[in-house]
């Protein structure tokens, strides 16, 4: 009994970490799908969203709603600067370029919010309170419920916008063929913008509703990046409930992992799995083989 | 070109000779810092007391009517860095000393290069292994983890409390400060029923705080430095756990209060004295010490000056003393602060001596309590 | 082929005599950092810009070299020349098992694979306490010597892991100049046309990531002897990226690109020192605008920057035409 | 030389191929038509083991090598050109040959870095080599020009150089005719058929037909995935069903 409401807890506590994961998978592969581009940058944006907020609430003296609006308004724009001045000037660019511009402009946005606010940790007050909310045995607390809340809302929107609106149905014509999107009159380039304003909003959305449950600093979007990363690959580097379910295994496999067998080894625990999936799996969990063509 | 390298050299000489007239070039003084990077709550603070104190120093004449300089590089916490820099300071600045580095690993990879190069230094960090063997050229500030460990032990036994779980950071202040949980514990009748660690970027412990639960302690001794202490504190809360939470030294500032909120009511921590300076009575050898470096550090960057900051005033004031006393020679200097005694700084009364290069005993450390956002000595 | 061994010379003339201006000051220091680097840049290099195969996970072979010298000396009392051997071979043995999943991977997966290793390794020196001293390091590294010869000195350190270096060089210039490197290249061109060709692509890249892998182990031995202390913080992901930056920014696929692309990222941090906490800005935005306008690396990226800054007599003679 | 038996294969629920079974005859050249789509180079893509068929067998020279690797066949002789030119864009003319030879040389990875005597007498060997098979094709003077750099029609010839190198038993070419002017077609039929004389088994997929009937001892005529027909040209010509299917198109 004892086992089982641990056990219980470890999972719930799993499932709050990995609908983090999840959404800052989710900002990832939305860009992937878009340019091919894997975006190291992508735990910045989600710094931004937390450490944004706390300027505008603290410093601008907004109320919390506004200072989160501001936190990703903000954010956006900055991911439009990256696209416009990173990723744009770059022409018939190899992806390995693309990950050192990325890695790049990660450290450059890292310096910035540094020298500009510090380099230390801050919190942000929690949404709904901090009683915690018992779930069959185990505890959670309100601000897990705004993470379950806005992830399934993202999803939802994700999906809404990329099945049933012209944008969203060009954009994943270009991430099928490029050559071809563009041939029958899709803007590639303003597709891949999009799909960075896209992922920006996403991004620092994710970094705000985080930060009162992780707190935030100039340096946590590398961590965050990380595991945002695993989980989209572990999705197979879909924009849809594959990474989400990325998220949410990894989440739970480190819960479980930290739990059960070793706190010191959870990272590598969930690193191990992640790699027999892979091996086993070499194109992710929820992708179906591709045929190469000659 | 002859002509012209001749004359070059003949001006420069010239002008070199001047300025020694003019007055005696400044004492430099080396500091590495862990400014940036993961230990920097460490390094900016060390750097700017170092950067304070010398100001300060030079303001009111020098020593001995000279002026210090004092160079400054940042290490990012990165031993590779930490040693070309040692490096450079010796060979191509050529200080007499060095202040810092700030973490037990930068230390440790730079031990040689002093060790080889004569030149002292002074370091900021609290890892046991510094100075435990005895190195010639080598001292340190920080207040061994030992005596943190040993006065978080003392309280307990005099509670009789004998089960603790302990939760530790893994980086290397949490995994010296398991070391010590660990070896000081039979010592102490203290019986470890719960080990486990966490990651210094993690952002959820609730997996550990609850495997802890289950093992029944009757406390928990969490080693590491913020934001992890904060987010395990509030985690505990979330979880309902009714054990006393104790902290490390690694979070006495008001920060971690900020940071945990209404979770940090009720969390002890042993503290060195900046914490409770004005709550200290004035037979206290080193108040006088502490309220002076508040009240500068507070006029400088208009911050509140940290038990970190402390351990850089130490190593400089230590330091002012020995090139008084012993001259400005890396050897002077050596001799003279392995003759330092009584010598009440932030971190403690350091007495130094040729078996001993950390100079302070258990009484560095007060344990301390947070009552409504503040702290409060615990008798 | 005669002006590539011209060129080697001459290199290694430059390398052996440079120490000679610096007389053993700080430059000399760092000098070997730029050595070691360039090694494991240029074993990705033979990984990333000859067969294609991408690596976040560089940092981990390197980490498995410094330790188990490390260890192998401090622990267990072995001759550290004879811990250099053991280690390389160990490590060229897991390397080449692990080879055979990972490199099944392709693009993205690959990069996530190696990225895990890499992880997994990290926190293995993290919490094998016993061994590695964990987090706080392991101290009392003995220095390498040869008889009563002590590599004690940043001078003869230098010439220590140069020589090591320049054999490296050497090696893999021969390499990518033969057989096995025409293969490498062909895989990273069109690997079906390759296999096609009777080339077998698995073995050969598994046979070059363990190459790359040895070359990094041994390293990391001799990172571990000259620094006589280590931290598990110097072999994380980060340097894992920084080996990947050093690679393109020198330029893919060129054996002195390698070194010159760690001889840039090394010596830059000196270099912007002077710009104190801004450092770390003009780093990242010197990374952004030489991927941008330097898509070659270095190795192309110069010479096209004296054609800019110097034109020849020929062009501004069209010019005035 | 090589027996197909039985061939099938499907990409999801498309089938690309159904029971496909025919012999390649020793010495000879064999042309595989069809109409656009009629499975030809997915049938290639099958024989030298790039797709692992769905079902049937593939036999070379006796030996079942249906589970086989693209290297294992090329290792036994039985090697390919592609229909888009798949040359080695970085490397040089001769490199690209000289990756042919690869199977024809054997230093290893130790070998090569430390430039063993016998590496560089290898070495020396297949250059010899390469550049005797340029000059069998007839671009010797581009050797050391990039081979992305080429022109479709040189870039056919060095990839037929490529594929001499391997010394195969049998020569399956994709449409080797592809993007030739007439000229450059009737020296290839030429070319071909001097290849055929050194002893080399040739199996083609073309839509030349002037060509295939000229240079083809044995017509395979393949649709939508089945076969339709197989005899000399001759036969194929006369044949009504091809007649229809394929030749009426025109």
């Amino acid at each position: 009994m004892e086992l089982l409401n641990q056990v219980t807890q470890f999972v719930i506590s799993g499932l709050a970490t990995g609908s983090i994961y999840a959404l800052i998978g989710l900002s990832f592969a939305i860009i992937f799908n878009s340019t091919g581009i894997i975006n190291f940058a992508q735990g910045e944006f989600v710094m931004l969203g937390g450490v944004l907020t706390i300027f505008s609430l603290n410093v601008l003296q907004l109320p919390l709603a506004a200072a989160i609006v501001v936190a990703v308004a903000v954010t956006t724009v900055i991911g439009i600067l990256f696209e416009r001045l990173a990723i744009r000037p770059l022409k018939n660019a190899t992806p390995l370029a693309l990950i050192i511009i990325t890695i790049g402009m990660s450290i450059l946005i890292r310096g910035v919010v540094m020298l500009l606010w510090g380099k230390d940790t801050q919190a942000l007050p929690a949404f709904s309170g901090t009683d915690p909310i018992t779930v069959a045995g185990a505890t959670l607390l309100p601000q897990h419920l705004w993470i379950f809340g806005v992830t399934v809302m993202v999803i939802v929107g994700c999906r809404l916008f990329f099945n049933h609106t012209i944008s969203g149905k060009a954009m994943r014509a270009c991430s099928f063929n490029r050559r071809a999107a563009n041939l029958v009159g899709i803007s590639v380039g303003r597709m891949v913008l999009f799909s960075f304003v896209i992922s920006a909003a996403v991004g620092s959305l994710a970094g705000v509703i985080i930060a009162p449950l992780t707190m935030t600093a100039y340096d946590v979007g590398v961590m965050l990046g990380l595991k945002g990363f695993c989980a989209a690959i572990m999705g197979g580097m879909g924009s849809g409930l594959g990474t989400v379910l990325g998220g949410l295994i990894l989440g739970t496999l480190e819960s479980l992992g930290a739990g059960l067998i070793s706190s010191g080894y959870k990272d590598a625990i969930a690193f191990f799995i992640l790699l027999l999936i892979l091996f086993i799996r070499p194109q992710g969990l929820f992708k179906k083989g591709e045929t190469e063509r000659v | 070109m002859k002509k012209l390298v001749s004359t070059a050299f003949a001006s420069l000489a010239l002008f070199c000779m001047s300025t020694a007239a003019l007055a005696a070039p400044p004492i430099k003084i080396g500091a590495l810092f862990a400014v940036t990077g993961p230990a920097s709550f460490l390094g900016e603070p060390e750097r700017n007391t170092a950067q304070m104190v010398v100001d300060e120093i030079n303001k009111a004449g020098g020593v001995k009517g000279r002026k210090l300089e004092l160079i400054t590089y940042d290490t990012g916490g990165d031993a590779t860095k930490a040693v070309q820099l040692a490096n450079k300071l010796v060979k191509n600045d050529q200080v007499v000393a060095i202040i810092g580095p700030s973490t037990t690993g930068d230390t440790m990879a730079v031990i040689p290069v002093v060790e080889k190069a004569q030149v002292p230094l002074i370091s900021c960090s609290a890892g046991i292994k510094i100075t435990e063997p005895v190195k010639k050229w080598v001292f340190k500030t920080a207040q061994n983890d030992t005596l943190a460990v040993a006065r978080i032990y003392e309280q307990l036994k005099k509670e009789k409390k004998s089960k603790v779980a302990i939760l530790t950071v893994s980086d290397s202040f949490g995994s010296s400060g398991r070391e010590q949980l660990k070896a000081l514990a039979k010592h102490f009748g203290i019986q470890i029923v719960s080990d486990d660690t966490y990651g210094p970027k993690d952002t959820d412990m609730t997996p550990q705080l609850t495997k802890i639960k289950s093992a029944k302690p009757d406390a928990i001794i969490c080693w590491g430095t913020n934001p992890g202490p904060a987010v395990i504190a509030r985690n505990a809360k979330q979880l309902g756990l009714a054990i006393p939470l104790y902290m490390s030294h690694g979070v006495s500032s008001k920060k971690f209060i900020e940071l945990a909120g209404d979770a940090a009511e009720g969390i002890r921590l042993p503290s060195g004295k900046v914490l409770v300076a004005d709550l200290l009575p004035k037979s206290d050898k080193q108040k006088g010490s502490l309220l002076a470096f508040i009240k500068d550090y507070q006029n400088h960057y208009r911050a509140e000056g940290d038990h970190f900051g402390g351990h850089a005033w130490d190593a400089m004031m230590l330091l002012k003393g020995a090139i008084e006393r012993g001259g400005d020679t890396p050897a002077g200097i050596r001799n003279a602060l392995e003759a330092t005694r009584n010598f009440a700084g932030i971190g403690g009364v350091f007495s130094y001596s040729a078996k001993d290069h950390a100079g302070l005993t258990k009484d560095a450390f007060t344990l301390v309590e947070v009552r409504k956002k503040d702290w409060v000595l615990v008798k | 082929m005669r002006s590539d061994r011209i060129k080697f010379i001459v290199f290694a003339l430059v390398v052996l005599l440079l120490p000679l201006p610096l007389s053993g000051g700080y430059l000399t220091n760092v000098l070997i950092f730029v050595g070691i680097n360039g090694v494991l840049a240029l074993g990705l290099n033979l990984l990333l810009g000859y067969a294609g195969q991408i690596s976040l996970g560089q940092a981990a072979f390197f980490g498995l070299g410094a330790y188990g010298s490390g260890v192998l000396t401090t622990q267990f009392g072995f001759n550290p020349w004879v811990a250099m051997v053991v280690v390389a071979l160990s490590v060229a043995v897991f390397a080449f098992a692990l080879g055979f999943p990972v490199l099944r991977l392709k693009g993205h997966y690959l990069a996530m694979a190696t990225l895990g290793v890499g992880v997994i390794a990290n926190i293995a020196f993290n919490e094998t306490v016993d061994l590695t001293g964990g987090p706080s390091g392991l101290s009392g590294i003995p220095n390498l010597a040869i008889g009563t010869l002590t590599f004690d000195s940043d001078l003869k350190n230098y010439y220590l892991v140069w020589c090591f270096a320049l054999g490296m060089i050497l090696l893999s210039l021969n390499l990518v100049n033969s057989r096995f490197g025409r293969a490498l290249r062909a895989i990273h061109d069109s690997e079906v046309a390759a296999r096609v060709m009777g080339v077998n692509a698995r073995l050969m890249k598994v046979q070059v990531f363990t190459l790359s892998a040895v070359m990094s182990a041994i390293m990391g031995s001799l990172y571990c002897h000259v620094m006589t202390f280590i931290s598990p913080t110097s072999f994380g992901f980060s340097f894992s990226v920084e080996i990947l930056t050093m690679v393109v920014i020198g330029g893919l696929g060129s054996v002195y690109g390698s070194i010159l692309g760690a001889l840039l990222l090394t010596l830059l941090p000196e270099m912007l020192r002077t710009f104190q906490d801004y450092d770390i800005i003009v780093y990242g935005l010197l990374l952004v605008t030489m991927t941008i306008y330097m898509p070659g690396g270095l190795v192309e990226g110069i010479p096209a920057l004296f054609r800019l800054i110097m034109p020849t007599k020929k062009g501004t003679e069209v010019g005035n035409a | 030389m090589l027996s197909l038996s039985g061939i099938g294969k499907r990409f999801g629920g498309l089938t690309a191929l159904d029971g496909i079974s025919f012999e390649v005859g020793k010495g000879a050249i064999t042309g595989i038509i069809g109409p656009n789509g009629a499975g030809k180079t997915t049938l290639f893509n099958v024989a030298t083991g790039i797709y692992p068929p769905s079902c049937g067998a593939v036999v070379f020279g006796g030996k079942d090598i249906s589970k086989l690797p693209p290297e294992g066949r090329a290792r036994l002789g039985l090697v390919r050109t592609f229909q888009n030119i798949e040359l080695f864009g970085k490397m040089t003319v001769l490199e690209n040959v000289m990756v042919g030879l690869h199977t024809q040389s054997g230093s290893g990875l130790f070998a090569c870095s430390f430039r063993m005597p016998w590496q560089m007498r290898e070495e020396r060997r297949i250059r010899e080599r390469a550049l005797e098979l340029l000059e069998f094709v007839g671009i010797p003077e581009l050797a050391d020009v990039q081979a992305g750099t080429l022109s479709f029609g040189k870039g056919r010839l060095l990839e037929i150089a490529r594929a001499m190198a391997l010394e195969p038993k049998l020569l399956l070419m994709d449409e080797p005719a592809a993007g030739l002017n007439s000229g450059e077609t009737a020296d290839l039929g030429d070319l071909i058929k001097r290849i055929r004389d050194l002893g080399v088994t040739v199996a083609l997929v073309e839509h030349d037909m002037d060509l295939v009937m000229d240079i083809c001892d044995h017509l395979v005529v393949l649709n939508l995935g089945t076969m339709l027909a197989q005899g000399t040209p001759r036969e194929i010509q006369d044949n009504p069903a091809v007649i229809t299917a394929y030749l009426g198109e025109e």
